[in-house]
C-alpha cells in the first residue's frame, strides 16, 4: 500500500507489493535449485586430494617446472656454453662459467662450459632460454614441487659432476 | 506537531561527523593491495581516495633495459587474468612496428586463446563478484569452470596463469593436438554451466536490489574518465577495440557489441555475463578452422625496431589496452608505456560511489573488475 | 573526416606547430606548451572534432627536451590525433592541465608527474601516485640513477 | 498404549531424590547445579564441534568439494585441532581499546546462549527449566548477545568494528519483533507459553500440519528472522567480511575468538531447537490424529533422535540459506523487516486468531 501525493491511499501498490514478494521467494528458490543439486549429486565433487594422489598426478608435457639440462645415460649433455640463454633470459636466472678444453688429437681449444649455474628463485619460467638454445641442450622439467627449508638449495648446477659434451655438437 | 515543526526539528538535529577509514592495502574486496581511504558519514561515502603503487614493480622502466621478447613475459605480470591479451598486444605493436605479416594460423590460434583467457577472467570475475557480495559459493562454481579453461592453457601454452605464449611473429609452439578437442569440449560443458550462473545470482532478488541502480556511470563521463571494456559498454559507451579497430582474426568473426545504458552495477555485470556468450560464439566459429601453416614467422634474433612510434591497443577483459612503444632503432625500446584499463576505471570510482553505502561501494568495485597489478604495473 | 582536415582545423587555432605522422598510425602534431591549452579545449569542444576520449597520456624524455603525448579520439566520428607537447625546460617543466577536459588526465598526469616530474598547472590534487611521496627523482627519465635498486644485468 | 520407556521424568527425579540422600538440602541444590553446568559444558563443547564440522562439509558439498579430510577420519578431528589452536593462540588486546569491556564483551557473548539453552526441551522430562514463560525466557535471554556484539565494537577501537556493532544493533532490534511475533502466532493455539505444555499439546500432530497456513507462513517468517536475529548469513552484515573484514570481532584473536565463533553454533542450535519445539512439536514423534498403528511405531523412536533430527533439518535450511544467497545491505534488511515481515506477520497473526476463533484448525 503507498500514499500517493495527495493522501489518498493506494491499493494498487498491494498487487506489487504481492506480486514483489512471490517473484522474490521463487528467484531464492531458483538459487537453491541449484545448490540443491550439486549436494545431491556427490559424485560431482571436483575436489583432488594433492599429496595423496601424486602417484597419478601426472602434469602435462609441456608444462613449465624448471630449467634441466638433458644429460644421456653416458652422462654426457650438449651444452657448448655459447651462453645463448643466458643472454635471453630476462632476469638472470641463468649464469654460465665456461672454460677451455684442449683437445690432445688436433690441439685445438675449444669453450666448454665449467659450470651451468641455474637460480630458481628469479626464474619465471618463460621459456626463453629454451626457445634461445641453438643445441637444445636444456628443456623445461615438469617438476613443480620446488619448496625448501632453506633458499641456497634454490640456486642449482646444472651440469652433473663428470659431464662431458656429447660428440659432435658444436 | 506540525508538519512545519516537524522540519524543523529535523533540522535542528546535531550534525554528524565525518570520520575516515582506511579500505585496504589488506581488505578482503580490493582483491589486492589498493588502498582506499574513504570519507564516510555513518555509512554513507562522501569520498574515496584510491591510494596505489603498493606493487608498482616499475615494469616501464625494466622494459627499457630488455630486448622485445623479453617484454613479452612481463605483461603476464601485469594483468594476470587476461595475460594472454597483454602479450598479443606487444607482440602486434612489434609485429606492427616491424611490418611483419603472422601467417593466417597465428592469428586465429591468438584470437582463440585471447577469447578463451577472456572467459577464464570472467569465471574468476564472477566468482569474486559473487564473493563480494556474500554468496561464497558462485566462488567456487566460478573457479570449477575456469579449471578447465586453466588445463587448456598448461597443455598447449605450458603454464596455467603467466603462459607466455607469444612471441613477436608467432606463437610459441603450435597448439597441441588435444588443444581442439578439448576446447570443443569445455563450450559444450560451459553453455550448459552459465545458465547456472544466471540462476544463482542474475534473477536473485537479493542479487538484483543489490546492484540495480548502485554504482552509477553515466555515458560522458565514462567517456571522459577513459572507462573502457565491458564496464564502460554498460554505460553506452561503444568501445570494444575487436569491433573498431578488428586485430588478428576479429575481422572474420561474427559477434555482437554488448551494449548496455543503464550504466549501474546491474548492467556491468550483465555485461561480462553476455560477453562471455559471445566469447564462446566467437571460439566456435573459429576452432574448426584453423588454418594450416607455420607457428611463427621468421624473425631475426635480435629484434630493432626501426625509428619511430607504435600504438598498438587490444581489449582486454577489462577494457583497451594501449601499448605505446617509441624506439630509436635499438634493441631495447626507448620508451614503453602501458596504457592499463583498470587504471582509467579505477579513477572514476570516486565519481561511481559517491554517496553510496560501504556495502555499495563493494558491489562496484567488484563491476569494475579491478586487478591491481594491472592499475600498479 | 582525413587528417588534412584535421591538419587544417589545427592549424586554424595554433599557427606554431609541427605535423608528422607519415609513416606512423596517427596524426602527430607537436606544439609548445604555452599553445597546448588553447588547442586542447578547441579540440574538446569543438563540434566538429569532438575528441572526448583521451585514451593515453603519457611521457618520452628525450634528454634534450621533454615530451608530455597526448593520444587522442574521438567517441563518435573515427579521427585521431597525437599531440605532444614539447618541454625544453627540464629544470622545471611546466604544462596547463587538461584534467578538466577529460577527468581521467588527472589520474595519468600525476603518473606523469610521478615518472618525469612534469608539474601540471592547475591540477587539483598534484601528488605522487606510484611512488612513496618521500622518493627523491623522477625514474623514468633518462639520467635518473639509482645504483640501490636497479640492478643492471 | 503409551510408551513411557522414553520418559526421563522419573530419572531426573530418581537422581534428585538421591542427591537429597546424600548431601543436606542447600548442598544438594548446589550439587545438581554443578552436575547441570558440567552436563551442558560439555554439551555445549561436542555441540559446537560438531556443528563447526558439519557446516563446514555441507558447505563444500554444496560447492562441489570434500572440505576438511585432512585430520582424522574424514577430517572428523578438524574442530579439535582449530580449537587447539584457537587456545594456544595469543590473546591480543589491541592498544587504546577498552580492555575491560574488550574482554567481558566475549564472555557476554558466550553467556547469553548457554542461558537459553537451560530452557530447551530435550526429552519428556529433561529439560532443567521449565516454567510458565518458558519461550520468553529464551527469546529474552538470547538477545543479551547483541550486547555482547555492541560492547565488542565499541572497545575495539576499530572502525570496522563499530560499524558492524551498531549494525548488528539496529538488526536485532527490529529482528526480534518478528521472531516474537511468528511465535505469537503459535501461542495463539496453544495457550500457554510453556514449552513442555507447547510440546504436549502437539500429541495429535505438530502445529505446522495443524495449524492451517499461517503457521507455515509463520515458520519461514520464524526461519528468516531468527537467521537474522544470531547474524549468520545472508543477513551476517555484523561480520560482513567483504565489507568490515570481520565486523565486531576483528580485534579478537585465540580463545576469546573461540567464543565468538561457538556463541554464533550455540544460537543456530537454540534457534533450531525453539523452531523444532514450537512448530515441529519438539520431541514428540511424528503423529497422525487418531492414526494409533502408525503412531505407535513413530514412538518407538526415541524422542531425542526425533528432537535432534528436527534439529538437523532446521540446520540444514538455515546453512543452505547461507551457502546459496549474496548478502543483503543493511538498508534492505531493515526495509524486508519493516516493510515485508512484519506486516505480513501482523496479518498472519490476525488470521491465526481468525482460525483459532473458528475452529479450523485441527
Amino acid at each position: 500500500m503507498s500514499r500517493s501525493a495527495d493522501g489518498i491511499y493506494n491499493f494498487m501498490g498491494l498487487k506489487n507489493y504481492i506480486s514483489d514478494i512471490y517473484n522474490g521467494v521463487k528467484s531464492l528458490i531458483t538459487g537453491m535449485k541449484v545448490t540443491g543439486h550439486y549436494i545431491t549429486h556427490p559424485k560431482e565433487i571436483i575436489t583432488q586430494q594433492y599429496p595423496e594422489n601424486r602417484d597419478t598426478l601426472k602434469m602435462f608435457e609441456r608444462f613449465r617446472g624448471e630449467v634441466v639440462l638433458i644429460h644421456d645415460e653416458n652422462n654426457q649433455h650438449k651444452c657448448t656454453g655459447c651462453s645463448a640463454c643466458e643472454l635471453a633470459c630476462p632476469n638472470g636466472s641463468i649464469e654460465i662459467i665456461s672454460g677451455k678444453e684442449t683437445d690432445p688429437e688436433t690441439g685445438k681449444s675449444t669453450k666448454i662450459i665449467d659450470t651451468f649455474v641455474y637460480h630458481l628463485s628469479m626464474c619465471t619460467f618463460c621459456n626463453l632460454c629454451i626457445l634461445s638454445c641453438p643445441t637444445d641442450a636444456i628443456k623445461m622439467a615438469q617438476d613443480f614441487e620446488h619448496s625448501v627449508f632453506d633458499r641456497s638449495k634454490l640456486t642449482k648446477v646444472l651440469n652433473k659432476p663428470g659431464s662431458k659434451i656429447m660428440p659432435g655438437v658444436k | 506537531m506540525t508538519e512545519q515543526e516537524l522540519i524543523t526539528n529535523i533540522e535542528t538535529v546535531p550534525e554528524t561527523q565525518e570520520y575516515f577509514i582506511n579500505m585496504g592495502p589488506q581488505h578482503p574486496s580490493t582483491h589486492g593491495v589498493l588502498r582506499l581511504l574513504l570519507t564516510l558519514d555513518g555509512e554513507i561515502i562522501k569520498k574515496i581516495e584510491p591510494h596505489l603503487g603498493y606493487i608498482h614493480r616499475s615494469i616501464e622502466k625494466m622494459c627499457e633495459k630488455d630486448s622485445y621478447q623479453q617484454i613479452v613475459h612481463l605483461t603476464d605480470r601485469m594483468d594476470y587474468l587476461s595475460c594472454h591479451i597483454n602479450n598479443e598486444a606487444v607482440c602486434l605493436c612489434v609485429e606492427k612496428g616491424l611490418q611483419l605479416e603472422v601467417p593466417e594460423r597465428v592469428k586465429v590460434i591468438r584470437t582463440i586463446i585471447s577469447e578463451l583467457t577472456r572467459l577464464s577472467s570472467h569465471q574468476l570475475w564472477w566468482g569474486v563478484m559473487g564473493m563480494d557480495l556474500g554468496a561464497i559459493t558462485t566462488f567456487l562454481y566460478g573457479f570449477r569452470d575456469r579449471e578447465l579453461i586453466t588445463d587448456i592453457f598448461e597443455e598447449t601454452c605450458g603454464a596455467r596463469l603467466t603462459m607466455n605464449y607469444n612471441v613477436p611473429g608467432g606463437v610459441m609452439f603450435d597448439i597441441h593436438p588435444n588443444f581442439q578437442k578439448r576446447t570443443k569440449d569445455f563450450i559444450t560443458y560451459f553453455r550448459k554451466k552459465l545458465p547456472e550462473y544466471d540462476e544463482l545470482l542474475t534473477g536473485n532478488v537479493i542479487f538484483t536490489e543489490r546492484t540495480k541502480d548502485i554504482g552509477y556511470l553515466s555515458k560522458d563521463d565514462a567517456i571522459s574518465f577513459g572507462v573502457t571494456g565491458p564496464s564502460g559498454r554498460a554505460s553506452g559507451f561503444a568501445c570494444d577495440v575487436r569491433k573498431r579497430f578488428p586485430y588478428s582474426a576479429y575481422d572474420r568473426v561474427q559477434f555482437e557489441e554488448i551494449v548496455y545504458t543503464e550504466g549501474d552495477c546491474f548492467a556491468r555485470y550483465k555485461a561480462r555475463i553476455a560477453e562471455m556468450w559471445e566469447s564462446m560464439k566467437i571460439i566456435e566459429q573459429l576452432i574448426d578452422n584453423i588454418p594450416e601453416g607455420e607457428h611463427k614467422a621468421k624473425t631475426k634474433a635480435v629484434i630493432k625496431l626501426p625509428e619511430g612510434e607504435y600504438y598498438q591497443r587490444v581489449e582486454t577483459a577489462r577494457g583497451e589496452l594501449g601499448v605505446y612503444i617509441v624506439s630509436d632503432n635499438k634493441k631495447s625500446p626507448y620508451r614503453v608505456k602501458f596504457r592499463s584499463p583498470g587504471f582509467s576505471n579505477l579513477s572514476a570510482l570516486d565519481t561511481m560511489a559517491r554517496g553510496n553505502k560501504i556495502a555499495d561501494l563493494v558491489a562496484t568495485m567488484s563491476t569494475l573488475d579491478l586487478v591491481i597489478p594491472d592499475i600498479d604495473r | 573526416m582525413d587528417n588534412e582536415n584535421l591538419k587544417n582545423i589545427i592549424n586554424s587555432v595554433i599557427t606554431d606547430c609541427e605535423f608528422s605522422g607519415d609513416e606512423t598510425q596517427f596524426l602527430n602534431v607537436i606544439v609548445k606548451p604555452e599553445d597546448f591549452r588553447k588547442l586542447a579545449e578547441f579540440l574538446r569542444k569543438n563540434s566538429e572534432t569532438h575528441m572526448d576520449y583521451l585514451f593515453c597520456l603519457t611521457a618520452v624524455d628525450w634528454i634534450t627536451h621533454l615530451f608530455t603525448v597526448y593520444h587522442l579520439t574521438s567517441s563518435i566520428n573515427n579521427i585521431t590525433v597525437v599531440i605532444k607537447v614539447k618541454i625544453t625546460d627540464r629544470e622545471n617543466p611546466v604544462v596547463d592541465t587538461v584534467c578538466d577536459l577529460w577527468k581521467t588526465a588527472e589520474f595519468h598526469e600525476r603518473e606523469v608527474y610521478d615518472l618525469f616530474g612534469i608539474k601540471f598547472k592547475n591540477h587539483p590534487d598534484l601528488r605522487r601516485i606510484l611512488l612513496e611521496d618521500d622518493w627523491v627523482g623522477f625514474p623514468l627519465r633518462k639520467d635518473y640513477k639509482d645504483e640501490v635498486n636497479i640492478v643492471e644485468l | 498404549m503409551n510408551f513411557n520407556i522414553y520418559d526421563f521424568t522419573d530419572f531426573v527425579n530418581s537422581i534428585n531424590v538421591w542427591l537429597n540422600t546424600v548431601f543436606p538440602p542447600a548442598a544438594a541444590d548446589i550439587a545438581g547445579f554443578v552436575i547441570i553446568g558440567i552436563c551442558f559444558l560439555t554439551f555445549i563443547t561436542l555441540l559446537g564441534l560438531s556443528l563447526v564440522y558439519i557446516e563446514r562439509k555441507v558447505c563444500a558439498f554444496f560447492q562441489q568439494r570434500l572440505g576438511p579430510m585432512r585430520v582424522g577420519f574424514w577430517g572428523t578431528a578438524q574442530t579439535i585441532a582449530d580449537i587447539i589452536k584457537l587456545i594456544f593462540k595469543e590473546p591480543l588486546v589491541s592498544k587504546g581499546s577498552d580492555k575491560f569491556l574488550f574482554n567481558l564483551a566475549a564472555f557476554i557473548v558466550i553467556i547469553a546462549p548457554f542461558m537459553a539453552i537451560a530452557a530447551v526441551p530435550f526429552a519428556k522430562g529433561l529439560h532443567v527449566l521449565d516454567f510458565d514463560i518458558g519461550l520468553f525466557f529464551i527469546t529474552a535471554v538470547s538477545s543479551i548477545g547483541v550486547t555482547g556484539i555492541l560492547l565488542a565494537g565499541w572497545s575495539s577501537n576499530n572502525k570496522y568494528s563499530l560499524i558492524g556493532a551498531m549494525r548488528s544493533g539496529a538488526q536485532i532490534v527490529s529482528y526480534e519483533l518478528s521472531v516474537i511475533l511468528s511465535l505469537l502466532t503459535i501461542i495463539i493455539l496453544t495457550g500457554s507459553l510453556q514449552l513442555s505444555v507447547i510440546v504436549e499439546s502437539q500429541r495429535d500432530g505438530w502445529w505446522i500440519f495443524k495449524g492451517n497456513i499461517p503457521a507455515v507462513i509463520a515458520f519461514f517468517i520464524f526461519i528468516i528472522a531468527s537467521t537474522a536475529e544470531s547474524n549468520r548469513g545472508p543477513f551476517d552484515m555484523a561480520e560482513a567480511e567483504s565489507e568490515l573484514t570481520a565486523g565486531f570481532h576483528t580485534e579478537y584473536s585465540g580463545i576469546k575468538f573461540a567464543y565468538f565463533f561457538l556463541a554464533e553454533y550455540i544460537n543456530l542450535f537454540i534457534i533450531a531447537a525453539v523452531g523444532a519445539t514450537v512448530f515441529f512439536g519438539g520431541w514428540m514423534p511424528l503423529h497422525i490424529g487418531n492414526f494409533e498403528f502408525f503412531n505407535n511405531i513413530m514412538d518407538f523412536i526415541p524422542p531425542i533422535i526425533w528432537f535432534f533430527g528436527k534439529i538437523a533439518a532446521i540446520i540444514f535450511l538455515i546453512m543452505w540459506f547461507k551457502w546459496t544467497f549474496p548478502r543483503l545491505r543493511i538498508d534492505q534488511l531493515l526495509t524486508l523487516e519493516w516493510k515485508y515481515l512484519l506486516p505480513i506477520n501482523l496479518v498472519n497473526l490476525l488470521l491465526m486468531a481468525l482460525v483459532a476463533l473458528s475452529g479450523w484448525h485441527l
